[in-house]
C-alpha cells in the first residue's frame, strides 16, 4: 500500500513533506511574480544618499517600530494619506513594512514632515512629542554614514535587476570617485535645513553624518 | 547484528547542546525583559549607547530566542530521543558521533559570532531574518550538518517504524531548509562591483510586494517549522514518557501532521492581510489559517486526552503539569492566531501589541515550557543523577504561568484598546485621536508586561539554577528511571 | 458543570470584562462592524480555549482511561483503541464549512477587492459626515478644528500651539521679532498669494528692526515711519490688502489656507504643505480654531 | 488563458487533489486496522519501550528480509 510504503522509507517520505509544503507557496507567490514588480511611472529608483539612508534605517532598524504601508481605512488615509500601491516598492529590496506600529507609519512621512523636524526629533523625541517612548539617536549625527555600500548597492541592482540607474553607475572605483561629489551635494541641501554645527562640519570635510542621509530617505517616503 | 548487551545510549552531544540552550534561553529573555521595560521606561534605552536602543536590542532578543533557544533544544531533543525511538546509540557510528560534535560546535561559535554582528546593526533588515549572506550560508552549513545526523542515524536504525516525533523532526529540517534558503536570497554588493563598499552588506534578490510575500511565507513557517513542529515533536516523546501512557490516539497524531503540513504554508498571506497582495491570496491566507486549528488543536486534545484520567500525575508531578499546561497555551495560541487572521478582526489587531501577545503565548507558554520539561525529563537519564530540588520546580512552575498570564492579557487590552483608538472618529468625522494618544494609554499595561517579563525571567533562572545543582550535586542514581522522572 | 470549568470560564469572563471596560471608557463605537466583529473575535478566543481545555483537563479528574482492550496483547502490555474525539471531528466540519462561505461568500476570491471596499467606506463616510457639516456654524466649526488640530497639527505646533518653545511656529501670536527679521532680509517664499513674492532687502537696519518690533507687538501704538514700505501690500489695516496678501495681525481663511496648500519655509523651519491630508470644510474648521487660540 | 486562469485552475484542481489524498489517507488508516493489516496504536509504545536492551516494535532487518521473501513468492 503506497502509504504504508511511504512512512518506512524515509527518503520518500522526505520527499512527500516537500512537495506538500512547497504545493503552497508554488501557487501563492511564484505566478504573481512578474505583476507586483512592476513600478509605477512615477516611482524612481531611489538616489544613493537616500539609500545610504535606507540601510541607516535598517542598520538602527527603525522597522521594530514603524510600518510603511498604510492599509485602504479611511482612518489610515486620513491620518497618514493615500493607501499604498503595490508598484510604489518595486525599487524596495528589502521591503520595510514592518508588522508593528509602536510609533506611526512611515510611508508617507515625506509628506508632512520636513528635515528641521526630524532634527530635533532624533535628538530628543520626548520634546517634540510629549509623551513619547521613542529613544533618542544622537549617535547619528556623529556617525559616517556608508555611502560608498549604497553607491555599491545601486549598481548591484542595476546590473542584476535592471533597476534604471543611469550609464554613470558604473562597477568601478574610478566611477564611484566620480559620483561621489554628487552625493555630497545632496547631503549638502538638506544639511543647509539643520542647525547642527558638528554635521555642518562633517559635511564640509566631505563626509555625511547618517542623520543627514536618513532624513534624506525619510523626505523621499512620499 | 551487534549485540546490544554492552551497548548503551550516548548523550555528549545532547550534553552540550543542553548548556546552550540554557546560556541562549537566559539571554533571550535577559534582552527581552529589557525590551519590555524600556517600553514602559524610555530611560532605559540609554544603558549602553547606541548598542542598547530598543530598536538595535529588538532583532537580538527574537534571533536568540528563535535560532539560540528554540534551535539548540531542538537539537538537544532530537540528540536525546532520537536514538532512543530508533534504537541505535551514537556511540554505533564514529561518523556521526564526529559530525555531532562538529555540529555542536559550529553552531556555538557561529551563533555568537551572528549575535554580535546584530548588535552592531550589520542586518539585512528582514524580520527573523537579519542575518547577512555571510552568516546565512554559515547557518545552512550548520543545518546541513543536522540533517546528515538525522538522515545517518534513520540509515543505522533498528526499528523499522519511524516514531511520530521523528516525523516531526524530519518535517522541521526540510521546512526550515527550504524557507530559509529561498527567502535569504541575496546578492552581496561588493562582489558585484569593484571591492566597493563594506563585505557584508547585500541586496535581497525579491523587491517590494514578492519579497514581502516570500519573506511572510518564511517568517509564518518559521514559526511553523521551528516554534510549531518540532515542539508538537518533543511533547510526543516526552509527555508519553514522562507519564507511561501511550498518545491517546496514534492515528491522529498522524493524521495532523499531514494536515499541519498541508495546510500550513498557505496560512503566511495572513500577515499581509490589507496590504498591496493580490486580494484572493489574502483570502486564501485568511480562510486556511482557520482550517489550520484542525490539525493543531488535534495534536492538543490528543495530548490532553493521553493524560485522561490521570489526575495523580497531575497533581503530583511538576513536569506533566508543564507539559499539560503547555498544551493548553497551545490550544489558545493556535485559535487566536486564525480568529486575528480574519479579515475584520487583523483590521484591529495588526500592528498592535495584541500580535506580540498572541507570539508570546505561543513562545513563552508552550515553547519555552516544552523545552524546559524536555530538558528537565532528560537530565536525570544523560548525568544519572535525581532532579535536585522538586519544590523549585513547582515555584518556578506557578511564577511563570503568573508571567504569561500577565503577559498575553495585558497585551491582548492594550492591542484591542490601541487598534480601536486608531479608528476612534468623532462627532465630526474626523479621528479622535492622535498618535500620540494611542501610545501614552499602553503605560499601564506596558508596565505589567515588564512585571511579567522579569518574573518570568526570575523563574527561568531557577529552572537554570535547578539544572546546575542537578548536574553537580543531584543524588546519584543506580538505575535509569522507566518513566516518572525522579526528583528530590 | 465541574469546578475547573467553572474556574476557567470565570477567568475568560474577567478577561473579556477588562477588555470591555477599557474600550467603553475609550468611547469606542461598537456600532463600527470591525470594532464588533474585533470584540467578537476576542469573546470567542477566550471562552472556547477556557471551555474546551478546562473540559480535557478535567477529564483527567473525573474519568478513567476508558476504551476497549485491543484484542492481541503486544509484549505484554494491552492496548487501548480510541476514536477520534468527537469534539474534534465537530470543529472540523464548522471549519470547513466557515472557510468555505469565507472564500465564496464572505471574500470571493474571484471578486473581492478591497480597494472597491474603501471606496464605498470612503462613500459613506461623506455620505454621513460631509453633507452634515456643510453649512456648519462657527462654534461646530471651532469645535471640529480642536478635533483636527490635536490629531494633525499638534505633533508640531504642541498642543497648545505655543510651538514647543521655538521648534515650530508659535500659533498663540502672529509672528516673533526674529521672523519678520527674516522675512525682511529674506524675503518670502511663495505662499500663492495674488501678490506673488516677498522681495528681500525691503528695509534694512534700524528701520527693519523698528518695523520687526512693530509687527511682534501686535501692531499697537504708533508705526513707525519705515512701515510704509509694508502697507503697500499688506494694505492699510495690515489685515492683507483684500486677500491679496498675508495678513499680518491675525489668522484669517485666506492665510490658513494659503499655508495649507503651499506649505511654507521660514527662520524656524519648513512646514510642508498639507493639500492632500486636509479636505476644504477641515481647512475652515482649523482657521476658525486658530483665530480662537491667537491672541 | 491569462497567468491567473492557469494559476486558479491549478490551486483548484490540486487542492482537491491534495484534500482527496488527505481523506484516502484516512480512510487508510482506519481501514487497513479494521482489516487488521496493521496495528498504528501500537506504535504509541515505540515511545515508551525506548531503552537501547528493549526489543523494537517491528524490526527493521526482519521487515526487509519479509519483504524478500513475499518479492519471491
Amino acid at each position: 500500500m503506497f502509504f504504508h510504503w511511504l512512512e518506512k522509507n524515509p527518503f520518500y517520505f522526505a520527499l512527500m513533506v516537500s512537495i506538500v509544503i512547497s504545493f503552497a507557496g508554488l501557487l501563492e507567490i511564484v505566478p504573481n511574480f512578474a505583476s507586483a514588480a512592476r513600478p509605477l511611472s512615477t516611482t524612481t529608483p531611489r538616489t544613493v544618499l537616500e539609500l545610504a539612508g535606507k540601510n541607516v534605517y535598517i542598520k538602527d532598524n527603525c522597522i521594530a517600530c514603524h510600518s510603511q504601508m498604510i492599509r485602504p481605512f479611511k482612518s489610515e488615509t486620513d491620518r497618514y494619506g493615500k493607501y499604498s500601491l503595490s508598484g510604489e516598492y518595486a525599487y524596495d529590496r528589502p521591503f520595510l513594512w514592518g508588522s508593528k506600529r509602536t510609533g506611526p507609519d512611515l510611508h508617507r512621512v515625506g509628506n508632512y514632515r520636513t528635515t528641521d523636524w526630524h532634527e530635533n526629533h532624533m535628538l530628543n523625541p520626548p520634546a517634540i512629542v510629549p509623551g513619547s517612548i521613542m529613544p533618542a539617536y544622537k549617535h547619528q549625527f556623529t556617525n559616517v554614514a556608508d555611502i560608498e555600500t549604497a553607491y555599491a548597492e545601486a549598481v548591484t541592482v542595476k546590473n542584476a535587476f535592471f533597476t534604471p540607474y543611469g550609464p554613470e553607475f558604473k562597477r568601478t572605483r574610478k566611477a564611484w570617485e566620480a559620483h561621489r561629489p554628487k552625493v555630497l551635494e545632496d547631503a549638502k541641501k538638506i544639511a543647509a535645513d539643520m542647525k547642527d554645527e558638528g554635521v555642518k562640519k562633517m559635511i564640509a570635510n566631505g563626509e555625511v553624518p547618517e542623520i543627514v542621509a536618513l532624513i534624506a530617505y525619510l523626505n523621499s517616503l512620499k | 547484528m551487534q549485540s546490544n548487551a554492552a551497548l548503551e545510549y550516548d548523550y555528549t552531544v545532547a550534553k552540550l547542546f543542553t548548556y546552550v540552550t540554557i546560556l541562549f534561553g537566559f539571554l533571550g529573555m535577559l534582552v527581552g525583559t529589557i525590551l519590555a521595560l524600556q517600553l514602559a521606561f524610555p530611560e532605559l534605552n540609554y544603558l549602553i549607547g547606541e548598542y542598547g536602543t530598543f530598536s538595535r536590542l529588538r532583532p537580538v532578543h527574537t534571533n536568540t530566542v528563535i535560532f539560540g533557544f528554540t534551535v539548540s533544544g531542538v537539537f538537544a531533543t532530537w540528540y536525546y530521543f532520537a536514538q532512543r525511538v530508533l534504537k541505535v546509540s551514537m556511540a554505533e557510528s564514529k561518523f556521526l558521533m564526529i559530525m555531532g560534535k562538529a555540529h555542536f560546535w559550529v553552531y556555538f561559535i557561529g551563533a555568537l559570532i551572528a549575535t554580535i554582528t546584530l548588535v552592531f546593526g550589520i542586518s539585512a533588515g528582514k524580520e527573523y531574518a537579519q542575518y547577512e549572506w555571510w552568516i546565512d550560508i554559515v547557518i545552512v552549513i550548520i543545518w546541513l550538518m543536522w540533517g546528515v545526523n538525522i538522515f545517518g542515524m534513520i540509515g543505522i536504525r533498528r526499528e523499522k517504524v519511524l516514531y511520530v516525533s521523528i516525523w516531526y523532526y524530519l518535517a522541521c529540517f526540510l521546512g526550515i531548509a527550504m524557507l530559509y534558503l529561498f527567502n535569504n536570497a541575496s546578492i552581496p554588493t561588493y562582489f558585484m562591483t569593484d571591492g566597493l563598499g563594506s563585505i557584508n552588506h547585500s541586496v535581497s534578490m525579491y523587491s517590494g510586494t514578492n519579497d514581502a510575500l516570500v519573506q511572510w511565507w518564511y517568517g509564518h513557517n518559521a514559526v511553523a517549522f521551528g516554534f510549531t513542529v518540532p515542539i508538537v515533536g518533543m511533547i510526543y516523546y516526552f509527555l508519553p514518557k514522562e507519564s507511561g501512557q501511550a498518545i491517546y490516539s496514534y492515528k491522529l497524531s498522524l493524521l495532523s501532521f499531514w494536515g499541519l503540513m498541508f495546510v500550513y504554508l498557505w496560512a503566511g498571506s495572513h500577515h499581509l492581510l490589507w496590504s498591496t497582495v493580490p486580494d484572493w491570496m489574502q483570502t486564501m491566507g485568511s480562510a486556511f489559517s482557520i482550517v489550520l486549528i484542525l490539525p493543531s488543536w488535534g495534536s492538543a486534545i490528543n495530548m490532553l486526552l493521553t493524560m485522561k484520567g490521570e489526575w495523580n500525575q497531575l497533581a503530583e508531578n511538576p513536569l506533566i503539569k508543564f507539559m499539560v499546561i503547555a498544551s493548553t497555551f497551545y490550544m489558545l495560541s493556535t485559535i487566536e492566531g486564525p480568529i486575528q487572521a480574519i479579515k475584520s478582526v487583523n483590521a484591529i489587531a495588526h500592528f498592535t501589541d495584541w500580535i506580540p501577545g498572541h507570539v508570546h503565548d505561543g513562545v513563552l507558554g508552550w515553547v519555552v515550557f516544552m523545552t524546559m520539561a524536555a530538558l528537565f525529563h532528560m537530565a536525570p537519564r544523560m548525568w544519572k543523577k535525581e532532579i535536585y530540588s522538586k519544590k523549585l520546580m513547582g515555584i518556578q512552575f506557578w511564577m511563570q504561568t503568573t508571567a504569561v498570564v500577565l503577559y498575553f492579557t495585558s497585551m491582548w487590552v492594550a492591542g484591542i484598546t490601541q487598534g480601536m483608538m486608531w479608528r476612534a472618529v468623532d462627532e465630526y468625522g474626523n479621528l479622535v485621536y492622535s498618535f500620540i494618544d494611542t501610545v501614552t494609554v499602553l503605560h499601564p499595561y506596558y508596565v505589567i508586561r515588564g512585571i511579567s517579563g522579569v518574573l518570568y525571567l526570575a523563574g527561568f533562572i531557577l529552572f537554570a539554577y535547578n539544572m546546575y545543582k542537578t548536574i553537580t550535586a543531584g543524588r546519584k542514581l543506580t538505575e535509569e528511571p522507566q518513566f516518572r522522572t525522579p526528583m528530590a | 458543570m465541574n469546578p475547573i470549568i467553572m474556574k476557567s470560564l470565570g477567568f475568560a469572563a474577567l478577561l473579556i470584562i477588562a477588555t470591555l471596560a477599557v474600550v467603553v471608557q475609550m468611547d469606542i463605537d461598537l456600532s463600527d462592524s470591525v470594532n464588533a466583529i474585533a470584540v467578537g473575535g476576542a469573546i470567542a478566543i477566550a471562552t472556547i480555549t477556557s471551555y474546551v481545555t478546562s473540559l480535557y483537563i478535567s477529564k483527567m479528574k473525573t474519568e478513567s482511561t476508558t476504551g476497549e482492550l485491543v484484542d492481541e496483547n503486544w509484549d505484554g502490555i494491552g492496548e487501548r483503541t480510541n476514536e477520534l474525539p468527537s469534539g474534534w471531528a465537530y470543529i472540523f466540519l464548522a471549519v470547513f464549512f466557515w472557510s468555505m462561505w469565507y472564500g465564496l461568500i464572505g471574500y470571493p476570491v474571484n471578486q473581492y477587492s478591497q480597494i472597491g471596499e474603501y471606496n464605498e467606506e470612503v462613500l459613506a463616510h461623506k455620505a454621513k459626515f460631509e453633507k452634515k457639516f456643510e453649512n456648519a456654524d462657527k462654534e461646530v466649526l471651532q469645535g471640529m478644528g480642536k478635533s483636527l488640530y490635536f490629531v494633525q497639527c499638534a505633533p508640531c505646533h504642541g498642543n497648545t500651539g505655543d510651538g514647543l518653545s521655538g521648534k515650530a511656529h508659535d500659533l498663540t501670536k502672529r509672528m516673533s521679532k526674529a521672523q519678520v527679521l527674516d522675512v525682511i532680509n529674506n524675503g518670502s517664499n511663495h505662499l500663492g498669494y495674488a501678490m506673488g513674492m516677498m522681495p528681500p532687502g525691503m528695509a534694512s537696519g534700524q528701520d527693519a528692526e523698528d518695523i520687526a518690533a512693530y509687527i511682534a507687538g501686535g501692531l499697537k501704538g504708533e508705526a513707525p515711519a519705515s512701515y510704509a514700505a509694508c502697507t503697500s501690500c499688506h494694505g492699510a489695516d495690515s489685515k492683507g490688502n483684500g486677500g491679496m496678501a498675508p495678513n499680518l495681525i491675525g489668522y484669517d481663511n485666506a492665510l490658513l489656507t494659503h499655508v495649507l496648500q503651499n506649505g511654507k519655509k521660514g527662520i524656524i523651519g519648513t512646514m510642508p504643505s498639507f493639500k492632500t491630508m486636509i479636505t476644504p470644510i477641515q481647512e475652515k474648521a482649523l482657521s476658525e480654531y486658530l483665530q480662537s487660540i491667537a491672541q | 488563458m491569462t497567468i491567473h486562469d492557469i494559476q486558479g485552475y491549478g490551486m483548484f484542481f490540486l487542492t482537491i487533489l491534495l484534500t482527496v489524498l488527505l481523506y484516502w489517507y484516512i480512510l487508510y488508516l482506519y481501514r487497513s486496522e479494521k482489516k487488521g493489516e496493521r496495528n498504528f496504536e501500537k506504535y504509541g509504545r515505540i515511545a515508551l519501550d525506548d531503552s537501547i536492551g528493549t526489543p523494537p516494535v517491528e524490526e527493521k532487518s526482519a521487515s526487509e528480509e519479509d519483504r524478500r521473501t513475499k518479492e519471491q513468492n
